[in-house]
This record gives C-alpha cells, structure tokens and sequence, in this order.
C-alpha cells in the first residue's frame, strides 16, 4: 500500500526573492532527487503540494509554475509561520521535502477557447500564475487574457519583472496596481477591485480567475456579478490550515467540502452552496 | 453465525489459551479503565462505565510515530503494521465497535491510511454485550443497541454464571478455535438467558432522540444565533472529541529529542481554538460557537450526506465527561425545535 | 562492560557575570568538566523554569543556572527574581521525583574564573552520582 | 441559603441598565446536575439557584464571555458582568485582580459563603441510574436528597468533593453583595501533600509516572482553570516549542511540572482542575504542594489581597539560597 505520508526528496534549484518588506515573499523552484518521482509527480494549474523541512513540518503550497515548465516545480513563500521560516534559510542546492500533488484544479480544457481573466492580490498572483504560464504555452488554445494584479506597494508585487514583460506582449493584457501612490509608478493605484471596474473586462466568451486575500475576494467577485459575468463563469481558490493533505486529519473543511481534496479550486456556484465559505 | 457457552470462571484462561495473539482488554488506571496490552489476563478490568476512551485508540492511537529522519533529514520507511502478531481486543463496547465503522468510511477508502488499514486489518475485535447500559447511553437511536454485533468479530452476552460467545467472521473463528477445548455448545437456558439479556438491555437505555428535524433545521440554522447560545457553556476543552469512539482528527507534528527528529501525528480537537488557526493569525472558527457549530454539522448532517450515516453511535461519553453539561441529546433537541 | 556515564549538562549563564567568568575559566586555563554546554542569557531574571524543563526533555541530567552575586544584578534584582522561581522549582521536581541537585544554582562573576571551574567540576560528580534522568523518558 | 432573596438581588442587579449578564448556576432538567446560567431577563433570573450541587466555577466564563472584560484599564462606562462566586471563586478574582487582570468596576459579585459542594461522581454512584431532576440541600451535616417522590439523607462527608474537604476560604473575600451567613472555616491541612513529601525520590517517580501516564492532554484542567486567562498559552507555542505535543510519559511530565509552576502562588484552590479531568488525576496535589511550599518560603498566599504583587516579580534578599553554590 502507498505510504501518502512519505514525502519525495527534492533539491532547490533555485531561490529568487519576490517582495521586500515584512511580508518577504521567495520564489522556490525545485527538482525532484528521484527520477521516477519527477516523472510520476504529474500535476495541472491549480495544485497544491505539502513542502516540508525534515525536523520542522510542512505546509501547504499552492504550485506556481505550470506543468507546461517541465524544467522545475515552482513554489511562491510568504514568511509566516513556523514552517515557511524555516524554508525562507535555505538556498539553492538544500533539500526539502515534497509530497503531492493535491486537490483539483483548474479546468483549463473546459476553458479551451474562452478568453481568460485573472484577477490577483499579493502572494495570491501563486496559483493565477501558473494558469498564465499555462495559457501562453497553448496561446493557441485560448482567447483574449487579461491579468489583474496589484499589491499594497511596488516592494509587494510578486513576479514584478516578468509581468513588466508581459506588459510589452501583444497578445496578453496585463494592468497592474499598488494601493497607495508611489514615486515612479505611472500605473493604477488603488485596490484590486476598483481596477476590475475601471478596466471594465467583457464577460462574453469569458472566465474569470481571482485569488487573494479573502476581503479582496468578497469584492472582486461582487464587482464581476456587477461586470455582467455568470456565476458559473467564476472561480477562485480557498485556503485552510492543512495537515495530511488527504482529507482525514479533518481542519480543512469548509461545510462538507475538503479544501485540501475537494477544493482548493471552487466555482462561485459551488461556494454559493457554501455558507461557511462567507463569501455574500 | 457459530455460537458457544464459556464458563464466567474460564474468562481467564480462555484469554490465556491465546497463544498466537496479542491481548488488548480494559485494565484499571487509577479509578478509571484504559484498554492496553495485557500480557497477563488476571488484569483485565470488566468495568465498561468508567471507561474514558474507547477502544479507538488502539487502532487510531493518541501519538503515532508517523516515521523517523535518518542523519541526512530523508524519511526512513516505516513499519506501521507494529505488530507481526494478530491483535485481540476483548472488551469492546458494540457502540465502540460500530464508530470503527464511520471511521473505515474515511480511512479506508478514497487514498487509504496505512497505518489505521493495517492494523484495523490484524485485529480480532472481541465485544462484550451492554447488559446494563449506562445513564447517558442513546445508541438504540442511532441504529444500534447495547447488543449490537456490527463490526465486531465475536460478541460476548454476560448469561449470569457463563458466557454465551457469538462468532461472527473467520478471523473470529480462527481465534476461538484455539481455545475450543474450554468452549461447549450453548445450552438451551444459554441461549434463552441470552434473549432475556438482550431484551432487558435494549429496555435499560433511558435517552433516546430523533435525528429527522435535526437535518431538516440544519438546513436553515447555520447563520442562527442557536449557536452562540448553545456553545457558551463549552469550555473548549478536547475531552468529548477525544473520547469519542468516531473522532478521527489529527495534528502532524516534527519533533526532535537530543537531534534525532520524526513526525508524528496526535490526536487532535476541532474544539480547540489552534485547530484551524492559519499562521497568519486568521483563524475561520475564531469562537466556540463556530466550534460546536461545525462539530453538530460533521456529525450530523455532512458526515450522513457525505457517507450515509451520522458521525455518533450514542455512546454518551461526551456527555458524562462534558466538564460544562454540555449534553449532545438536549443540543440536538434544540436544534429539532429551533424553528 | 557498562557504558561510563557522561553526563549531558546545559548552564544558562548570565551575560555579565557567568558568562564571561566561564571565557575566564578558558583564557586562564582552569580545567573542568567538558559535560557543559552553555547558553548564553542577559540575566538570570529572565529564565522561566520552562528552560530546564525543555533542557530535561531534550536530554539534559543536569542544569546549572548561573548569575550575578546578590546585589551585584546588571538590571538591580533579576538575580533575586530568579533565585525565587528556582527555589520553588526545585521543590515542585522533587514533589514528582526528580532529584532538585539536577537544578542548580551559583554565583559566578566575570572574575571567578576558578569558581566557574569548582562550581561546574561539583555539578558534574554530583550529576554522575545520581546518574542518568529517567523521569523525562516516552 | 436563601435562593429567593438571591433571586431579588440578581433582578434588582440586572435591573440597574449597564449589566450584559449575571452568570449564575441553574438547575438541569434532569438528574444531579447544576449548569452556568447566563441570565438577562426575569424569566431567566427565575431558574437560578444556589445549592450544594453548585460545583462548577464560573470565574472562566468571565475570560470566556468576552476578552475584553479582562482587559486591564478598560472603561468603567462599559457593560458589567454579574457573577456568583463562592469562597475560591472569590479568592480566584481576588488573585486575577492583584494581576491587574481584571477590572473590578466592571464586576458585580454575588458572594455566596460556601460550606462545600458535592462531587457530582460520589452522587451519581450513590443515586446510580436515577435520572429525577433532583434537589439537594443541606440539613446539619448531612445533605437531603430529593428525587422525585423519594427524599434521602446521606451523610455530608460521604458526598462533599475533596477539595472542599480542605478548604480554609469558605467565605468570599471580594463581593459586592453577600448573600447568606458566614460559615465555618476548615482548619488548612496538607496531609494529601506530606504523604508525598514522605515518598523516596523513587517511589514519587513511579507515582506520577502512573498518574501522568494517564493523560490524555484534553487541556480541559488548564481551560476550565479560573486562573488559566492568557491569551495565548504557552502550551499553543510553536516557536520556541517548549512542549512537544506527543502524548508520553517525557511530555506529559513537562506540560504538568508547566502547568503547575504557572499556577505555583495563583491557585486559589477551587478543584476545577481535578473536576474536570476525565481520568481523574490528582492534580490538586501539585496545586497544593505549591500553595504549601510558597507559604512556608515566602510567606505568600495566593487571592487574599487585592494589592498583593505576584510572587515572583517580588523578592525578599532574605529569601533562601541553601542550594547555591
């Protein structure tokens, strides 16, 4: 029988540090030690992965790379508790653990087609950022993508130079924005769902992706249903306190559902049916 | 079904005739009850009342080592079958044996636990019939009765001076046929004796409640301040989640004593605050009242919608043990009659 | 043949007393005991119990807590703070039956090279008599 | 006591305007057991009692019902909170208050002296099965029991709690209004705690390893203790961990040697701790060592005086030092 407890090896590759500040936030990409785990580890936009440091715990982490990047898995930290403290000392060439990949994801082939839309706050651009990495790997596959990003400051914004890159693409549109003025920034300031509003994305032929934290969520999803866009045309990810990762050590339900299993990814018609996920 | 009479007074040595297991039964610790292993039967403490935890333990134990770290910080491969020998566990309360039966439902399916697999696997579970079952006891309103034979591999029925031993599955047999020469066909005031006994404890059980306008409510309270009321005696403390026969939830710890680290996993209490509080210092339960609230509804409804039975045999212990009174039964009756 | 018994032992030491009279017992040569592992505190005031309760969890036999000589304090009478709590410690582990010679006290200033020396040399035979904790095993 | 005129007080309180709730004790439905009553309303206020059943403290409930309410310096023009408190439910708000851990204009006590109550255990196995709502009081030295048409007289002693058996504060010391007579104090005594002292090293180690073998680490002694208020426990730490969470005989002794140091000069000796506990551990006894001891080094008695300093942010330079080197 499968030991779903026992984590694989994996190696930093590399370490690149995101955000200043005192939310510092490190991108970890990792390799799996055991070549018959790297090719077994098969995952899709939307997953989360029990990252460990032996001696310490685990936690769970939404993968930020998309299974399209075969190179690396890709994981993006905040510093906060006991665990991501731990795994903020280690640098390229550690070890860590890794188990997984869990829950389900995001359904990118039902999404063939579609125009997509993400809208992201903080350290919650993790998971919309591999659905980006996705979609622009089968550009063909998919229709117009916009990408709605903002952070508290410059110092805050995850993934600053590659979406600065983005910006210069032709065909992705990317609108960025920090909640107070800075010098030097000729974006939008101000929250995450004022810019929703004020870009006015078309919910025809379209879904929409947000993730972040839970009041940006609240209002995100108010100002798409104002948008015009269908219930069923939204989804975003939830996140509990997690152990197992397999639906038995129990905290992670919302209601009857298993984040770690049944989510992290829920339309808003599932979250509707829902009422410990308080999102009306 | 195959069925025996067993003098009271060869109990003992009917336990003692069982070479090839190992012998789990109840033995007194201090003036309550704990099952554990028993290498001589002389021990074994009958007293089923004053019995805090259930037998759950011994398949879903309170610290399980999950593995240890070598030197280098990998994972040695861990033996979690822990024992080579059959375990048999005498003494089970039929309610006990029915919560291992919501607990298969999540351990044993849908990405199975091998430590609880395994060891649910080698055990011969031994009950012992409720003759008298105790104040706060309800299991005749969840589907069972103090005689219940669901989920246990033999049942013993108290017949005065003997028992009356019914066997059930194979592994039971296996078991018993080693000690067949202390064993007799059951007489026919045996098996009459064993009716009565049934009958009578069936008739002992005193509370009773009636899960139907519970489900229906619970589809419309859960924004109700009921709960808020409900909770405010609670003091948060782990006991009616520890004692009882159907909780499953654990906490996964690293720990490291003098450099040498493993991962276990504890028991663990939705009734404690930590229990879902994120590292952020959000926490989704933050009172009692979303406590007990989730506590009711995995219990009662989810676990019914989710695998068609409800998450309690009726065992009463967390009602006796509530340091608060807090009482499941008066709980759900006012959830019946909230609207 | 039986395994020697070598004391594990951990001192908290007081940054401005204890701590350097231990670098002094060093840098003058005084020999003691290398039983001891050190760690450094900013007062003697500021140990809680808790300290040498995870120290015997973790395997130590023996822990030396070590400051300032009365009214000699750095911050005026954390030295008298602590001598309280550990003078009630010691009688709460005695209480469940661990020895309280395994918590032990001195004063040592930044000059009592030798004393540090004599005070770690008398904890260490003591510790070796009474041999290894058992109370804090699984 | 006189449950009618407690009745009026509690009306005439709850009737004064800024009280949230008084919380008190009321009888349940059925069977020998005394709930909190959290009471608002004259309906409510109709259903509380005091009787010799009453052995739950409801000094927790105050950390329970609102953080705030412990918050020292809070605004006197903020809501009140009434309570009932026995002799050590008293003395307990006596010690939370030389914390400053309380605000006492924000309290409104109902003292009651207290000649002992009944553990709930000894009863149910004396009445065993019985499930009458029954009433109890008390009739020189011996407790009436009345349980449907059926009354019964059973000696005091055979159903008094343990802890009540040794207390020297039956009367409370704070309390803004007093209801009944004062009642006689018991002579303090330690024998429970010198049967101890008078073990070997070895026999001590292999007493509490039994008793703390038992442990199932419900916390139900720590949250339902009345002096057990911070915020976060020390128990809950993940960095530094100073208790593991594994349940063992190691850690288990160094979440109790932790437990009972922080309540070492603060326990006020209310038994909440060994009421609670589902295996009955004697944890009163490390309670009481520590109240013994304290006196006997320090001079210090835990919740007799509201302007005390706690214990250990105080010292005497006379304190003894026999053990240092």
């Amino acid at each position: 029988m499968i030991n779903p407890y026992l984590p694989h090896q994996a190696k930093i590759q590399s370490v690149k540090q995101e955000t200043t500040g005192d939310r510092v936030i490190k991108t970890f990409k990792l390799v799996l030690e055991d070549n018959s785990c790297r090719e077994s580890f098969l995952y899709k936009p939307g997953q989360c992965a029990m990252l460990g440091v032996p001696g310490v715990g685990e936690s769970m982490i939404s993968i930020t790379s998309s299974p399209t990047q075969k190179e690396s898995i890709a994981f993006s930290i905040m510093r906060m508790g006991k665990v991501t403290s731990a795994i903020h000392e280690k640098e390229a060439g550690d070890p860590l653990t890794l188990r997984g990949p869990y829950g389900n994801h995001f359904p990118l082939d039902e999404w063939k087609g579609k125009n997509i839309l993400t809208v992201g706050g903080g350290i919650g651009q993790a998971p919309l950022s591999s659905i980006i990495h996705y979609v622009l790997d089968n550009r063909t596959d998919y229709g117009a993508i916009d990408i709605i990003y903002g952070a508290r400051t410059t110092a805050d914004l995850c993934y600053k130079e590659e979406l600065f890159e983005m910006e210069r693409r032709e065909d992705i549109r990317v609108h960025l924005s920090i909640d107070v003025r800075e010098e030097g920034w000729d974006r939008y300031v101000g929250f995450v769902p004022s810019n929703l509003l004020r870009i006015k994305p078309s919910p025809e032929n379209a879904v929409a992706i947000t993730c972040g934290p839970p009041v940006m969520i609240k209002f995100v999803l108010k100002n798409l249903l104002q948008l015009g866009f269908a219930e069923s045309q939204i989804y975003t990810t939830l996140e509990n306190r997690m152990k197992c990762g397999i639906g038995k050590c129990g905290r992670c339900n919302v209601g009857p559902v298993y984040v770690c299993k049944d989510g992290p990814v829920f339309s808003y018609v599932q979250l509707k049916s829902l009422p410990e996920a308080h999102i009306s | 079904m195959e069925n025996y009479g067993l003098k009271k007074d060869s109990l003992k040595e009917f336990l003692k005739t069982l070479q090839d297991v190992e012998l789990f039964a109840p033995v007194r610790r201090g003036d309550v009850t704990a099952f554990e292993h028993v290498s001589d039967p002389e021990g074994v403490a009958l007293d089923l009342e004053h019995q805090p935890l259930p037998a759950k333990k011994l398949l879903l134990p309170q610290t399980e080592i999950l593995f240890a770290f070598d030197k280098k910080g990998l994972p040695k491969e861990p033996d979690f079958r822990g024992t080579k020998k059959k375990r048999f566990v005498f003494g089970v309360r039929p309610c006990d044996a029915r919560g291992f039966g919501i607990i298969d439902s999540v351990y044993e399916k849908d990405c199975p636990d091998p430590y609880y697999v395994a060891k649910r696997s080698n055990t011969v579970l031994a009950g012992l019939q409720c003759s008298h079952p105790f104040p706060n006891c309800f299991c005749t309103s969840l589907g069972g009765s103090p005689s219940s034979s669901e989920g246990l591999d033999l049942l013993f029925f108290d017949c005065g001076g003997s028992y009356l031993i019914e066997v059930y599955t194979e592994k039971g047999q296996q078991v018993v046929k080693e000690a067949q020469s202390l064993l007799s066909s059951p007489s026919a005031e045996q098996i009459t004796e064993k009716e009565k006994v049934v009958r009578e404890a069936a008739e002992r059980i005193q509370r009773s409640l009636s899960l139907d306008g519970v489900l229906r409510n619970m589809e419309i309270l859960f924004e109700d301040p009921i709960w808020g009321d409900m909770a405010r005696k609670c003091i948060s403390c782990g006991i009616c989640t520890y004692t009882c026969p159907t909780c499953y939830c654990f906490d996964i710890q690293d720990e490291k004593i003098q450099g040498k680290a493993k991962r276990v996993r504890i028991w663990d209490s939705c009734m404690f605050g930590e229990y879902t509080l994120h590292a952020s210092g959000h926490n989704p339960r933050p009172t009692r009242a979303e406590r007990l609230r989730n506590r009711m509804y995995h219990k009662f409804k989810h676990n019914i919608d989710l695998h068609g039975i409800a998450g309690c045999v009726g065992c009463g212990r967390c009602i006796t043990l509530c340091p608060a009174n807090e009482d499941l039964i008066e709980n759900l009756q006012s959830i019946e009659s909230a609207r | 043949m039986l395994k020697k018994f070598d004391p594990n032992i951990v001192a908290f030491l007081c940054n401005w007393c204890s701590y350097a009279g231990a670098d002094l017992t060093g840098t003058s040569h005084f020999h003691y005991p290398e039983n001891l592992r050190a760690v450094r505190v900013m007062c003697t005031g500021r140990i809680n119990p808790l300290f040498a309760v995870a120290a015997f969890r973790q395997g130590a036999d023996g822990v030396l807590i070590s400051g300032c000589h009365p009214g000699e304090c750095h911050y005026m009478q954390g030295n008298y703070l602590a001598r309280r709590k550990i003078t009630l410690f010691r009688n709460l582990m005695e209480f469940v039956g661990i020895s309280p010679e395994r918590l032990r006290m001195s004063w040592v200033s930044a000059s009592e090279g030798k004393k540090f020396a004599d005070v770690v040399k008398e904890v260490t035979n003591k510790i070796k008599e009474l041999g290894p904790l058992s109370a804090f095993e699984e | 006591m006189d449950n009618q005129r407690f009745r009026d007080e509690a009306k005439r309180i709850l009737s004064e305007g800024n009280v949230r709730c008084l919380i008190g004790y009321s009888k349940d439905a059925a069977g020998f057991r005394v709930s909190p009553l959290f009471a608002r309303t004259e309906g409510d206020v109709e259903r509380l009692l005091f009787s010799p059943l009453c052995n739950i403290s409801l000094v927790n409930y105050l950390t329970l019902e609102k953080g705030a309410l412990l918050e020292s310096g809070a605004r006197a023009e903020e809501d009140k909170i009434a309570i009932v408190a026995r002799g050590c439910d008293s003395r307990a708000l006596c010690q939370i208050l030389a914390e400053k851990g309380i605000s006492r204009e924000r309290l409104i006590v109902l003292g009651v002296p207290c000649p002992g109550v009944i553990d709930l255990s000894r009863i149910e196995a004396r009445f065993q099965g019985r499930r009458e709502c029954a009433e109890v009081t008390e009739e020189g030295g011996a407790y009436l029991v009345r349980l449907g048409n059926d009354s019964y007289a059973v000696p005091k002693e055979e159903l008094l709690a343990e802890h009540c058996k040794r207390c020297s504060f039956p009367n409370p010391l704070v309390y803004d209004v007093l209801l009944g007579e004062p009642v006689a104090q018991r002579k303090p005594s330690y024998e429970d705690v010198l049967a101890v002292e008078a073990m070997t090293l070895e026999e001590k180690e292999k007493f509490w390893k039994e008793i703390f073998g038992r442990c199932l680490r419900c916390y139900a002694c720590r949250n339902a203790c009345p002096l057990c208020y911070c915020d976060e426990c020390v128990l809950e730490r993940l960095s530094p961990q100073w208790i593991q969470r594994s349940v063992n005989g190691g850690d288990n002794l160094s979440f109790h040697l932790a437990r009972a140091y922080h309540l070492a000069g603060r326990c006020a000796g209310c038994g909440e701790c060994e009421r609670v506990c589902p295996v009955n551990l004697p944890l009163m006894l490390l309670n009481r060592k520590m109240e013994k001891d304290m006196q006997a080094l320090f001079g210090h008695t835990a919740g007799t005086d509201v302007e005390q300093k706690p214990v250990f942010s105080t010292f005497d330079r006379k304190d003894p030092e026999d053990f240092i080197l």
